[in-house]
């Protein structure tokens, strides 16, 4: 039976999700080039035309549609045939069906935009297209199934993820990586210094960013109830201990803290947190921030000197942290806190972390393997990188003849 | 009539306006440029990177004088903009044929 | 009796509508030249305040104020007399009043402002003003009640409107077509480009936007039921399809998607789903969307060649949205989506395709009608127009002794 | 027993406050020039960390938890110890206790990072640091624990702040009065103008509080109910009115009303009414946002006559919003609006507004005195202000070794 | 050669930029400045404070021409950027040494 | 002394720039501009619209040397900023009559 406080709580989850996808545009073109802004913020935005076609076809029904052997949803509600405003019996059952479809359809939008942030600068805007249309199908779908769709494999074998530190962040993470490996470095990376452009304009989206958090972890409750209240806390406190942390690294190491380590460090806290948001108490959540900001710091700095170009840090943040969170989950979990949930490592119960580590390695090797070839064939069959000049000359005149600003 | 470049620290501006204005200056041009030189340029710390930005904010002056004004102008500048540190900028003199203003046509001298 | 979620989630629309306002100033301003960003701000900022003071003192009451024939509510609301915290008998009957009654204040507030994109860097701010006011109350309350006021004529001859095709999108659409021609275009238009300043900031403007639309279309069921899942659902698709159609359009026409594009589609389709977002299902809502970026990118590429400065299109996607809109509901309706809704012409009932194109005719033609001769007036007896000089210098420092930037 | 609407509208509003600090980190760093612009998103940002921190450790226990002598919350609390999903009995007990303890976070957070408007560009970050986290604990955790704490010794005298008027507004005011006393005027200050970097900056930033502030104001009913509508209608009335009569003035006196006004004059208004909101009808709120819009647009005229370095008005606007806006409550208050308020002057009772001149009187001062001794003492000890080259150099380059734009 | 300075007012970009292709002239490079000089600057309301801001946004030209076309060029620019209004800017003349096109290396008349 | 100032495209110069310093140049001032020439400036769609803009983003350097050093500096700048298409830019050679520091009152060859 349907609840209107559960049904408005998702609601505006589900806004508070899509609106995370022009964050995540800004928070990225705000460190790209001058040159390169809009065609950053419209790698992003575009997702929410592309993926949420997909996902009314194709994509929902593969990702939550009736199992087949575990490991995918047949496709019987194509066109969101079946998916009607009655509350779904194995999803959110006090909300209409539909309302749990558009929620995760946000998720499914943002997943690829984030993985943009990786080879930022230098892909063409055609193949960007195709390739984050197959990643969504390929990648996103089927892991999706995996883990939250009934009678997915993962989930069956008691793999957790509350939020989406699997299916989302360690699945954009090993596809980024996969990506950059494909795509190569920026002209120049090395040699010349890449500033951000626009500072202000990452700090924006990091606001953003938490806000739409709030929704992306508490929704995930799928009620306005104890769960969601849990997850909420731990969200807000995940975030601000990473940022903590980050920003202390910095001022232990550089003597100087930073903005962008603020945000990044917020962001490296959120995301960590996330596959851990409703199955943690909030002490818990706050080590999970500090070891997120403290990690994530030292990924980057690293990834600086191997000379990687993963321009934006997807890997470094978002790849590592839905690994740190998910270990962490298999740590901190507990039943006091959320009976539907587990007991982990530290609730004397190792078995669950091994669970844990599992679901990284499987869907960690999965998302890198699948990304490398699908990266890989489009690179081959029409090249993903643009000429050199149009590189020089940036995205925003090569691809879309437009200037980002105008005095 | 002469040419007066000089490249001063951004936040001398108002001083050596205020400066000029005392010695009769009523008018300049000012932009922004980035200077290169012996100053060494600061470091920016970009997510646990470090990076030497050696290109520094500097404000131009140019300003069209009579050439007998010059040494006055270009020592009041001096003096205004000096903050004994590296980098306090240069002043350069050019020569120039004629100086005419849009509105009226005047010439020369009238025109300034 | 009051329901905590329905009261929960139109209080939190009535914010998402809010909000919308800002990000039309944002989306707006990024779209001017940077001598006119804060005047084009202030035109929509001001509605706020201006709207608002009308709306409780004379707005709410004209519009669903007890009915008087049909045509207009009387003023027995005046301040809000007799407006309480008890639910209202007609309206919304399963939350306080005075929040249905600040909902549709700030409907009231965006429409006037909306209309400032098509006589946008040349209009002066006091003329402007009055225009606003007077238009908010012979144009906008008159129509409003037509067709949402409890006895509201057309509302009682089974026109549906379900968040605004009409009372918003087409008076305002209307009041822009008028506006124009009485204002006439900027100077050198055609010689100069008018390139827009920030389109970055056009884009945030686009993401606040869609993200209040989720309230402007979903709250419009005033309640957390099944009727918002619906509204919720086709405003994202309807989004969505129109922003895939418009880059579609620009990369087969001009080969190359633009961010702008992107963002003109989603408004197009947002605005064009609009009134039917409540009565249609998913795959119509689609179509909708389809429809909104194609004719929408079709009329405003045409006005180019009309030489006609609607400077920022209000009549090209705002107007004729709310007008496909209107007429895809006639066609689209479904009982089976809505059983408080209607039948359209697909569930074989052509009547009510007419009965909108009826709605349609009538309210086109009124706010027309209406916004000429206030405009025509203002302008004989003021002048609306900045003197040549003021509109070279920009609104901001002719009209607000303000720069938007400074270094 | 919890409610899901209530749990719903209150998560939703502490995501609203939360949004609040960016968009109050926007707000004023569009107001500072360009070198500073980092520095002083930053004096914002870092608030959610330090603060939440703070608020799980200590603040939350001093300023909620089982009260001593009516002064302060006992440390039972610490480590959100004994805070669960439960219901607390004392506050908010429809909701689980978590909900309401981080909606009271948002609030601690927002505060401290109100009165870095006061000596924006020129404190160093370190002192400044120190300075906010002992304000939190000497200032604000204590006067909150009086009037919001559950045995509270103002609270139990009858003085009432429906959203922090005291406990917010006039803290962060007399904070702000005392620390630039302290710190003195920024260098050139009345020989150079400061002029404001972005305004379009501070526009949006205005528009993220106003929608922050109806959770603000909206949530502080703890429930979705009749009061949190009353609150919500008010604070838009409120809002509004302060913008309209700002801007009225500055139309009066200087012949042109600004953006920047605009948007003062809303802040002004929603500062203003937030200690009435919930406890006032809309006429009444209407006459204390121009009450608030007059007053403090001739506080912040005269500021500049007098030469004092309130280099963003906080004390002008609000400080002084804190003081009228309770006065009002005082004045305007009616249990025929909420029967759990009280009745002021107009409802015949004149000792309900000596007991708020009472409380205004004791923050006031106890706020001043702590900021005053607090700030000379970090002074003293390592003092606050950059040296000479750094405050021409900026924040930005100085302290964080970082550039806002980059082209 | 001689290279032609002129400071223009923003919005005379495009007609002196026409008029001057009317003349045969096919480059120019521009760039935005402040200007200060007998124009007064305009105020500028903040927060109920009026601040007078004297340097006013200009437009800045360089033209490298033949000496035999300055005469032309700068009776061209005059009437293109005229307002009649105080502030319509100036033109300066200067002489230059040497023109280099950098893709050619072609130098003097052949380079512009 | 002379002055050369230089017109190159805007991601030459850090090339431009290690060059210079490979032949001992160690002080240039940098300024953002607008260029208009023989390159044809590139379209832009606005809402299904096209423009041509014509004014191309530029980089120009202003450096001081001594005069003897003039052919060397360049001949450098046109390696390093030569991408053998049009647009690459010009340089110009201007007199200089007088260059003081503005710290230290140094005046000609001392002073750079
Ligand atoms: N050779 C040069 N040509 C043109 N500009 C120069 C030259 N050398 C220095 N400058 C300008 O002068 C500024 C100051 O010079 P710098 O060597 O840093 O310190 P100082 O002024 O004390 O000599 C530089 O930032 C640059 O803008
Ligand atoms: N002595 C000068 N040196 C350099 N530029 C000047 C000088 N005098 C004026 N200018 C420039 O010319 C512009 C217009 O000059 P101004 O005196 O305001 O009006 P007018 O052009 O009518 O004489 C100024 O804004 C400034 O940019
Ligand atoms: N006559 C001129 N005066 C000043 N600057 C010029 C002139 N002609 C060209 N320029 C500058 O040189 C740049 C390159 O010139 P252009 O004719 O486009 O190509 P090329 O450098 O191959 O000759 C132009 O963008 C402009 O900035």
């Amino acid at each position: 039976m349907i609840n209107t406080g559960d049904t408005a709580f998702i609601l505006a989850a589900a806004g508070l999700v899509l609106l995370m996808t022009p964050g995540l545009a800004l928070f990225y073109a705000g460190m790209v080039r001058s040159k390169n802004v809009l065609g950053t913020i419209l790698q992003s935005f575009i997702m929410i035309a592309l993926i949420s076609m997909e996902w009314v076809y194709l994509g929902y029904s593969m990702s939550f549609g009736p199992d087949v052997g575990g490991v995918i949803g047949d496709l019987s509600w194509f066109a969101l045939n079946g998916v009607t405003t009655e509350p779904s019996p194995d999803y959110a059952t006090t909300i209409p069906h539909t309302v749990f479809m558009i929620y995760q359809c946000m998720f499914a939008v943002i997943t690829p935009a984030l993985i943009t942030g990786a080879f930022a600068e230098r892909v063409r805007f055609g193949p960007f297209v195709l390739f984050s249309l197959a990643w969504a199908v390929l990648v996103y779908n089927p892991v999706c199934h995996w883990i939250w769709g009934a009678g997915g494999w993962l989930g069956s074998r008691g793999v957790l993820d509350f939020a989406g530190g699997l299916v989302v962040h360690l699945t954009c993470g090993a596809g980024a990586l996969a990506a950059v490996m494909v795509v190569g470095p920026r002209k120049n990376f090395g040699r010349a210094n890449f500033m951000p452009h626009n500072l202000p304009m990452t700090l924006l989206g990091t606001g953003l960013l938490w806000f739409g958090w709030f929704g992306f972890n508490g929704g995930s409750a799928l009620a306005a109830n104890e769960i969601a209240a849990v997850a909420f806390v731990s969200t807000h406190l995940g975030g601000m201990a990473g940022m903590a942390m980050w920003t202390l690294m910095e001022w232990l190491r550089d003597d100087k803290p930073t903005t962008l380590g603020a945000a990044s460090g917020a962001i490296a806290g959120l995301a960590t947190i996330t596959p851990a948001a409703g199955f943690v108490g909030p002490n818990s959540a706050i080590i999970i921030g500090l070891l997120a900001g403290l990690c994530c710091y030292f990924a980057v700095s690293f990834k600086n000197r191997l000379g990687f170009d993963d321009s934006l840090d997807v890997v470094g943040i978002h790849g590592l942290g839905g690994v740190i969170g998910t270990v962490c989950l298999g740590v901190f979990a507990s039943k006091a806190v959320n009976p539907g949930g587990a007991d982990g490592l530290l609730a004397g119960n190792p078995d669950f972390l091994v669970t844990q580590l599992f679901g990284i390695m499987v869907v960690g090797l999965y998302a890198f393997i699948v990304s490398w070839i699908l990266c890989k064939v489009i690179d081959m069959a029409i090249g993903m990188r643009l000429d050199t000049d149009s590189e020089m000359v940036g995205l925003d005149q090569a691809e879309h003849s437009e200037t980002a600003y105008n005095t | 009539m002469k040419k007066i470049e000089a490249i001063i620290k951004p936040f001398k501006l108002d001083d050596v306006k205020e400066a000029l204005n005392g010695i009769g200056i009523k008018g300049m041009t000012v932009s922004d440029v980035k200077g290169y030189g012996r100053q060494k340029g600061h470091k920016e710390i970009y997510r646990g990177a470090e990076y030497e930005v050696d290109f520094i904010p500097k404000t131009k002056l140019e300003i069209i004088v009579d050439a007998a004004q010059v040494d006055q102008v270009v020592d009041t500048i001096r003096e205004a903009a000096n903050t004994d540190k590296i980098g306090d900028g240069k002043i350069f003199v050019l020569p120039i044929e004629e100086v005419i203003r849009v509105r009226t046509g005047e010439k020369g001298r009238e025109a300034i």
